[in-house]
């Protein structure tokens, strides 16, 4: 399965401290490609404007600016995890690709995972005609890394794959479009329904030539590997081996002026996460992604020229589970929600590298222009026994004997999460302290992380922990978390609203948050359901989860930082194409 | 020709049983393969969403048909090595990702139990002969902590001593990146040093198994007539203590090798895992993880085949070894 | 007199646990001259066994040698070190086991034995190879009344009694100047160990090495012994001729022995034969070890401890048989003052 | 295959041919009178003597943990990722336990764990090797095709998907698991040595007197095999404790036990090496390895109980 192949994670045999602690940030993870594109969105862009504002703004990457930077060098990427071995496999539609396809393949555009903001690439400029109509017009001069021509025709061609095989399909974009079509150099997307966020998941897949993808390929095509690939990104694959593989420049990539490596290497993970921190604090690597406890004494004092940037990539919440008695009471989640101290959970889990959750859902500081004003304290809630008391009383509850007790019976809560998400662990352990310590019986529930997702699906938990949002597109965040399309009934799996939180007003805003094609629109819909987050707390937010970007700028610069937040450090997926397309050669 | 012919059914009947066991355990088991992913996909820190759960759906496939006939398709396909592909490895077969693991943990499983068995073998025949000594109590108690060493523990230990502190050994894989696995003499020197910390983790960890039982066998060989008979006829002591008392204690620890043969092949999961090694237990692991039920089944399948194969090799060398046994076989 | 095997004071203690002290030979005096063929007798556990493994030097841990000495052709082998001790084995004292079933290594052919134990005495001189070797082992094979091509055979590939002759052949190898045979014949079928005991008794006869046949067996060892010892509770208590035994005076212990005689099966006779068990080895105090079971124990037979004394034409060591002038006390006991 | 042929235990199991006549429980002698016995005698064993102190040790610490310990093991209060000092006297962990006292609590797991694993598994091989010992025919190659069989399913990895699976994470799981992969020897020595004795007179005078099976099984012969089922034990025991250790180090525990696995398992996620928390490393694997070494120093002794050429020299 997918994840295997991205970070070492859990799937590996001394599984994984680190890579857990990620858990739970989005944006991050191997086939982040779908998730991120299944979500990522409009955010920064106008759907209405023609060649997207965000394209100019970001940058050398996509401006094939006259001068070009500074070229050469080798770039060191912490590679996938071999499990034991890396298996060749450079198809772009599939999660199962090695990293190094990501440079190979380009998508039409990517949003950034920070805040999704866009950068062109196959398509010089995008823009909806209509709610419902989105049009690509591509870039001139582009050629497959064989030397053919890119036309239209590969791109109608990559979605009618999808179309054809679902198990391609990974985004769900047919989920939503009715058509894909073209004229020219334009390509037009027709969604079924106005979904205006969608554009970056349209806009993500990565685009195959149809001239060597027509013919030849297996009955199912997801099992194809592909170790030929040709693509029309600024890289190609040179060689391949078992524990690692090297990429060279494309001469004749449309932005080589503006690449700087000329070589990327990708030295396969160890399957044993602390030998891969081992590696890290050694300076293997140019660019890695892990967690590291004390990072400034195990890595940046280790070595000159080092630097890390940890943001925060997704919401770590509690969710109740809303079909059962008393969590479908919004005063016992308050209460619940006021009985918690934020930062000493998020000190325990992770490290105090990243703060306490927003309770409007959105993730501070990336999303921070979305923000309701109206909301006091951006949604920052803290410790307050009094307020907790008072919206138990509402439930019906009072404290008697160190106990919160209603009818006679104490307040009790089992909590899942998997066992080896160790920074879930050491969250969930807090919360239950002071859960507690507020006269609630709290139960800790830590089955395989397998069957953490199956009970959790099925809506089979009283509470749980999970990760939401890191899309850098609040619709997509919002949506998956709280629309009630997917909350399924108890017994029937689904992904997303597993809490299954089913609001009218929450629906309505996310429809026009879908349809909207003007920042004020935009702005007025984000701020309905802040505040329906805000005060219905369909998901009790707890703390950040991060993003571990650390580099080495020996060799080259221009990594993404607090400073220059383009994307999220995250090598293993699309995000790398962004980033390398803006890295300077040192020297 | 009776022992030969009880062999065989044997070896038939567990076979099967092991087949039938394999088949049943992973399926016995709470989660599901699909479940198994999206997990691992969360705990990558992926957003997973319901498109997403149905591409996998569609790319797992899954099992079609009642157990039962599960089952016969099973056995049928196991029959012809056909184990299909596997949901960790959609690209390759299963048989394919497993004979890419498997020559490593059989050179360093094998070459560890055997090393290991040597010494130990050794060790143990000098303790037993020397019972009494200085020398037996150092080599006993030598043996017994090292034994008490968890492997995992060791081998932590090991990796940051040797490969990160000092550096004089690498500190993952079977051999350096970018070199592609071949029989030249340069690669073959790479794949050795990267075995070295791996073969030391299993080799002193399992060594005083072995040890421990030539020691009991040659006290006790040491005790039979033929020894003290030799020892009235003035034989060398080196004579007697080999020829006569370990040639002797040796046999029941040869039927042992054949099962420690297989057995640490499983048990080098562990190991495999903290040196990143290319191996079955390495595999295993992830297979396991992945309710990948095809690579976890043909692992299973290889081991225990492995190892049942192993005891009928041993069972022939046990023959050549034991000239009372001979006659049985031949008769 | 001084014979060929002299041993003096001859104690042998087994310490199998802390604390726990077993004395299966007790103060044991013994010549024997060359060329003799001296039998020993006594139930299972008397010790008869434990004083032929002293004389050839053989006792394993946790027995030993507790005082006394025992000397080879004038030679103290007690004090004898690993390598001048095995040296002594050529030409010197051999030993042939109890079982010859189990004295043979089962994953070396009979050749290989004679190879062995050959190769292990070549002096400057000896040439032993492959063909020497056959030929040496054929002849002593030839000598028990076996054929050569027995050398390539695996011990467990011939009967008990071709074994048993196998292992006579082996001891024979080194032309050893006095041979322990511990009980023989003991597991072997009746007429199979008639024809042992005959080949034994000519090869004696014929090649006048000295020999101690050890068996509880007292009709075998009548018929081809010189002079019989009988021992009980690890001391020798009578001494005597073989071919007076069934005529003068003896031990008490030594007739009960006696009235089993004429039974094939001794072993389990003797049980029923010979009232009560025998001693406690560890515990016992100074007294006649046998006066629990004997019909003629009186007083002062639990009072000191009988030494042999000329009796008839042998020695017997009984207070009512043959009382000693010198009986010892009490306090001169090994075994007393070894006690707690 | 020699799975069946021979009856030959492994080396690790450290059995020796076993005792030499017969002996049984006389009925007047408690089993606590016998245990006494039987301790009294393994002291006088050096080796044992080391192992039966280590035990003891092991064992005070852990029923007096909450004495010994000068912290609770699940309180996560103090400064993380600290090396010894005066308040935390082996550091603190990157969650802000203190290890000491997550040592000091972590004995009881361990010892729970391997003692009633060991229990467990040599019951198991008890029951079974002896019934099949003493019951020749159908019963026997019935259970003698289960022991082999368990024999061939390899151990650890089984264990892994067991414990991998199984939806319960107490302790008591992994005992369980433990038990149930490691009881496969036990039995198969047990077996051997019962069909040995089944022919022994006293066996069969025992028969022909009109004693029920299990009586028999259990009264005449199970007495003379002290030592089989003893090294069946402390060989599961040691399994268990490693098993137990192993398991939780790779995260397939209830990591709110707090054990020396999971002190491993969280030393190994907070990378302690990395940060120079040599002791998060060292203190628990090592407790485990002495914990091991009693168990096989004590089953060293038993050996030498029953089988006198094992015995040590007394001078």
């Amino acid at each position: 399965m997918r994840s295997l192949h991205r970070h070492t994670a859990a799937a590996t045999a001394v599984a994984a401290a680190v890579a857990l602690v990620v858990s739970g940030c989005a944006g991050s993870g191997k086939a982040a490609q779908s998730a991120e594109s299944a979500s990522s969105g409009a955010a920064g862009s106008s759907p209405g404007s023609g060649a997207s504002p965000a394209a100019s703004g970001s940058g050398s990457a996509s401006g094939a600016s006259a001068g070009g930077v500074k070229q050469g060098g080798t770039l060191t990427i912490q590679g996938d995890s071999g499990n034991p071995t890396l298996v060749e496999n450079f198809n772009p539609l599939v999660p199962t690709e090695l990293g190094g396809t990501r440079l190979i393949y380009e998508p039409l555009a990517i949003a950034s995972t920070v805040d999704g903001t866009f950068t062109q690439f196959l398509a010089a400029s995008q823009k909806f005609t209509s709610p419902t109509t989105l049009e690509f017009t591509l870039r001139d001069g582009v050629k497959w890394s064989d030397g053919k021509p890119f036309s239209a025709a590969d791109v109608t061609f990559t979605f009618d794959l999808l179309k054809k095989y679902p198990a391609l399909d990974t985004t769900g974009v047919w989920t939503q479009l009715s058509k894909v079509e073209s004229k020219g150099n334009i390509v037009t997307a027709t969604f079924k329904a106005p979904n205006v966020p969608f554009e970056s998941t349209v806009a993500q897949v990565p685009i195959v030539p149809e001239h060597l993808w027509s013919s030849g390929l297996p009955a199912d095509p997801s099992k194809f590997a592909n170790t030929k690939p040709v693509g029309t990104g600024p890289f190609t694959l040179s060689s391949f081996a078992p524990t690692s593989y090297t990429l060279t420049k494309n001469a004749d990539y449309w932005n080589a002026a503006n690449i700087a490596p000329s070589q990327v290497d990708y030295p396969a993970q160890s399957s044993n996460q602390s030998t891969n921190q081992l590696n890290v604090a050694s300076g293997k690597f140019d660019w890695s992604y892990n967690f590291l406890p004390n990072v400034q004494q195990t890595y940046i004092s280790r070595g000159a020229n080092r630097s890390y940037w940890f943001p925060p990539g997704g919401t770590i919440g509690l969710f109740l589970n809303l079909t059962k008695e008393p969590y479908n009471d919004p005063n016992f989640r308050q209460g619940i929600s006021h009985l918690l101290d934020r930062d000493t959970i998020a000190k325990k889990a992770v490290n105090g590298y990243l703060g306490a959750a927003s309770t409007t859902g959105l993730i501070l500081p990336n999303l921070e222009k979305w923000l309701d004003p109206s909301i006091p304290d951006k949604g920052m809630i803290t410790q307050d026994a009094k307020k907790a008391g008072d919206y138990f009383a509402k439930a019906g509850y009072t404290m008697s004997g160190g106990q919160l007790t209603k009818d006679g019976k104490q307040a009790d809560l089992t909590i899942t999460l998997p066992n080896n998400y160790s920074d879930w662990v050491a969250a969930a352990n807090e919360v239950k302290a002071e859960l507690s310590a507020g006269g609630i019986n709290v139960t800790l529930d830590e089955p395989s992380a397998a069957q953490y997702t199956t009970k959790i699906q099925s809506g089979n938990f009283d509470g749980a922990f999970g990760g939401f949002g890191g899309t850098g597109v609040p619709y997509n965040d919002f949506n998956n978390a709280l629309n009630s399309s997917f909350a399924a009934p108890i017994g029937t799996a689904t992904v997303n609203n597993f809490e299954r939180f089913k609001s009218p007003e929450t629906d309505a805003a996310l429809a026009s948050l879908a349809a909207a094609t003007d920042e004020a629109a935009q702005q007025a819909a984000t701020n309905k359901i802040q505040q329906q987050m805000f005060t219905q707390l369909p998901i009790i937010p707890l703390y950040y989860g991060g993003s571990w970007g650390l580099f080495q700028t020996t060799h080259f610069t221009g990594w993404p930082s607090a400073e220059d937040p383009y994307t999220l450090p995250t090598p293993y997926n699309q995000m790398s194409l962004l980033v390398v397309s803006r890295l300077k050669a040192v020297g | 020709m009776r022992y030969v012919t009880r062999k065989v059914v044997l070896f038939v009947l567990t076979f099967w049983a092991a087949l039938t066991l394999n088949f049943a355990l992973p399926r016995l088991m709470p989660g599901s393969p699909l479940d198994a992913a999206l997990g691992n996909l969360q705990a990558n820190g992926v957003q997973v969403t319901n498109a997403m759960r149905d591409a996998m759906a569609a790319q797992l496939g899954g099992a079609e048909g009642n157990w039962l006939s599960q089952y016969f398709s099973y056995l049928g396909n196991t029959l012809r090595l056909n184990f299909g592909t596997s949901f960790s490895f959609p690209t390759q077969t299963v048989s394919h990702t497993i004979l890419q693991a498997l020559p490593w943990t059989v050179c360093l499983v094998g070459v560890t139990t055997i090393i290991a068995f040597v010494l130990g073998t050794l060790l143990g025949v000098y303790a037993g002969w020397r019972r009494g000594t200085a020398a037996d109590s150092t080599v006993t108690l030598g043996a017994t902590l090292f034994s008490a060493f968890p492997p995992f523990w060791f081998g932590m230990l090991l990796l940051y001593v040797f490969a990160f502190k000092f550096q004089i050994f690498a500190s993952q894989g079977g051999y350096s990146p970018g070199l592609t696995p071949n029989l030249s003499l340069s690669f073959l020197s790479d794949a050795v040093q990267h075995s070295i910390l791996p073969a030391v983790t299993l080799t002193v960890t399992s060594l005083s198994g072995w040890v421990f039982g030539m020691r009991n066998n040659m006290i006790n060989t040491l005790g039979e007539d033929y020894v003290t008979f030799a020892e009235a006829n003035g034989l060398r002591s080196r004579t007697i203590a080999l020829l006569y008392a370990a040639r002797n204690a040796m046999l029941p620890n040869i039927t042992a090798f054949g099962l420690s043969l297989g057995a640490v092949v499983g048990g080098s999961v562990l190991v495999e895992g903290i040196f990143g090694y290319p191996g079955l237990g390495n595999l295993l692991y992830i297979a396991v993880l992945n309710h990948d039920y095809p690579l976890m089944q043909a692992l299973f399948l290889v081991i225990t085949v492995s190892m049942l194969v192993t005891i009928f090799v041993v069972d022939l060398l046990y023959v050549r070894f034991d000239p009372r046994v001979r006659r049985e076989v031949i008769a | 007199m001084r014979g060929l095997v002299s041993a003096r004071g001859v104690n042998v203690v087994y310490e199998p646990n802390r604390g726990a002290r077993i004395w299966s030979v007790r103060d044991v005096d013994l010549d024997l001259a060359e060329g003799e063929f001296v039998g020993l007798v006594g139930e299972s556990g008397c010790g008869k066994s434990t004083l032929g493994f002293a004389l050839t030097r053989l006792l394993q841990p946790p027995g030993r040698l507790d005082g006394g000495s025992i000397s080879f052709d004038g030679t103290d082998i007690a004090s004898l070190s690993g390598e001048q001790l095995r040296a002594q084995r050529r030409n010197g004292f051999a030993l042939v086991l109890q079982s010859g079933m189990n004295a043979l290594n089962p994953v070396r052919t009979i050749g290989h034995h004679f190879g062995d134990i050959l190769k292990a005495h070549a002096r400057d001189g000896d040439d032993y190879t492959r063909a020497s070797i056959r030929r040496r082992g054929g002849d002593l094979l030839e000598q028990v009344e076996l054929k050569a091509e027995v050398l390539d055979r695996y011990p467990h590939e011939l009967s008990g009694g071709m074994r048993q002759r196998v292992v006579i052949a082996l001891a024979l190898a080194l032309e050893p100047r006095f041979i322990v045979f511990d009980e023989p014949t003991t597991a072997l079928d009746v007429m199979v160990q008639k024809a042992v005991m005959n080949t034994i008794k000519s090869l004696q006869a014929s090649q006048r090495f000295t020999a101690l046949l050890i068996s509880h067996d007292l009709g075998t060892v009548l018929e081809a012994t010189d002079r019989l010892l009988v021992m009980y509770a690890g001391r020798i208590i009578e001494d005597k001729p073989s071919a007076e035994v069934l005529t003068g005076v003896h031990h008490p212990y030594t007739d009960a022995l006696l009235g089993c005689y004429g039974d094939p099966r001794a072993e389990v006779v003797q049980l029923h034969g010979i009232p009560g068990m025998p001693p406690d080895l560890s515990t016992t105090g100074g007294g006649c070890l046998y006066a629990d079971r004997c019909a003629l124990a009186r007083n002062g037979c639990r009072d000191s401890v009988p030494q042999l004394a000329p009796a008839g034409s042998g020695r017997v060591a009984c207070f009512v048989r043959a009382p000693a002038p010198n009986a010892r006390s009490k306090s001169a006991d090994p075994q007393t003052e070894g006690q707690r | 295959m020699s799975i069946t042929a021979t009856a030959t235990p492994p080396p690790a199991d450290g059995t020796a041919a076993v005792t030499g006549g017969p002996s049984r429980l006389p009925d007047g002698l408690t089993p606590i009178l016998f245990l006494g016995r039987a301790l009294r005698t393994l002291w006088s064993n050096g080796k044992a003597r080391i192992g039966l102190v280590l035990l003891v040790f092991f064992v005070l610490l852990a029923v007096f943990a909450p004495l010994i310990a000068n912290h609770s093991p699940t309180s996560t209060d103090f400064v993380p990722y600290q090396n010894p000092n005066a308040e935390n006297w082996l550091g603190t962990t990157g969650a802000g336990n203190d290890v000491f006292s997550q040592m000091v609590y972590g004995a009881r797991v361990s010892l729970l764990v391997g003692l009633s694993a060991g229990i467990l598994a040599t019951l198991v091989a008890v029951t079974l090797g002896l019934i099949s010992g003493y019951r020749p025919g159908p019963t026997d190659e019935v259970i003698g095709f289960i022991t082999n069989l368990a024999l061939v399913i390899p151990g650890l990895p089984l264990m892994i998907i067991l414990a991998a699976y199984l939806p319960s994470r107490s302790v008591w799981t992994i005992v369980l698991v433990v038990a149930f992969t490691s009881w496969a020897t036990g039995a198969r020595v047990i077996r051997s040595q019962a069909v040995t004795l089944r022919t022994r007179d006293f066996v069969t005078s025992a028969a022909f007197s009109g004693e029920r099976m299990l009586r028999i099984v259990f009264r005449e012969i199970l007495p003379n095999m002290t030592s089989l089922v003893a090294a069946s034990f402390f060989s599961a025991a040691t399994a268990a404790v490693m098993a137990e250790a192993s398991l939780e180090f790779l995260g397939l525990g209830n990591p709110e036990t707090v054990s020396w696995g999971t002190i491993l398992h969280f030393a190994q996620q907070q990378n302690a090496l990395l940060t120079g928390q040599w002791v998060l490393v060292f203190a628990p694997g090592l407790a485990i390895a002495l914990l091991a070494v009693s168990f096989t120093l004590i089953n060293f002794g038993v050996d030498a109980l029953s089988n006198p050429r094992l015995r040590e020299k007394t001078s």
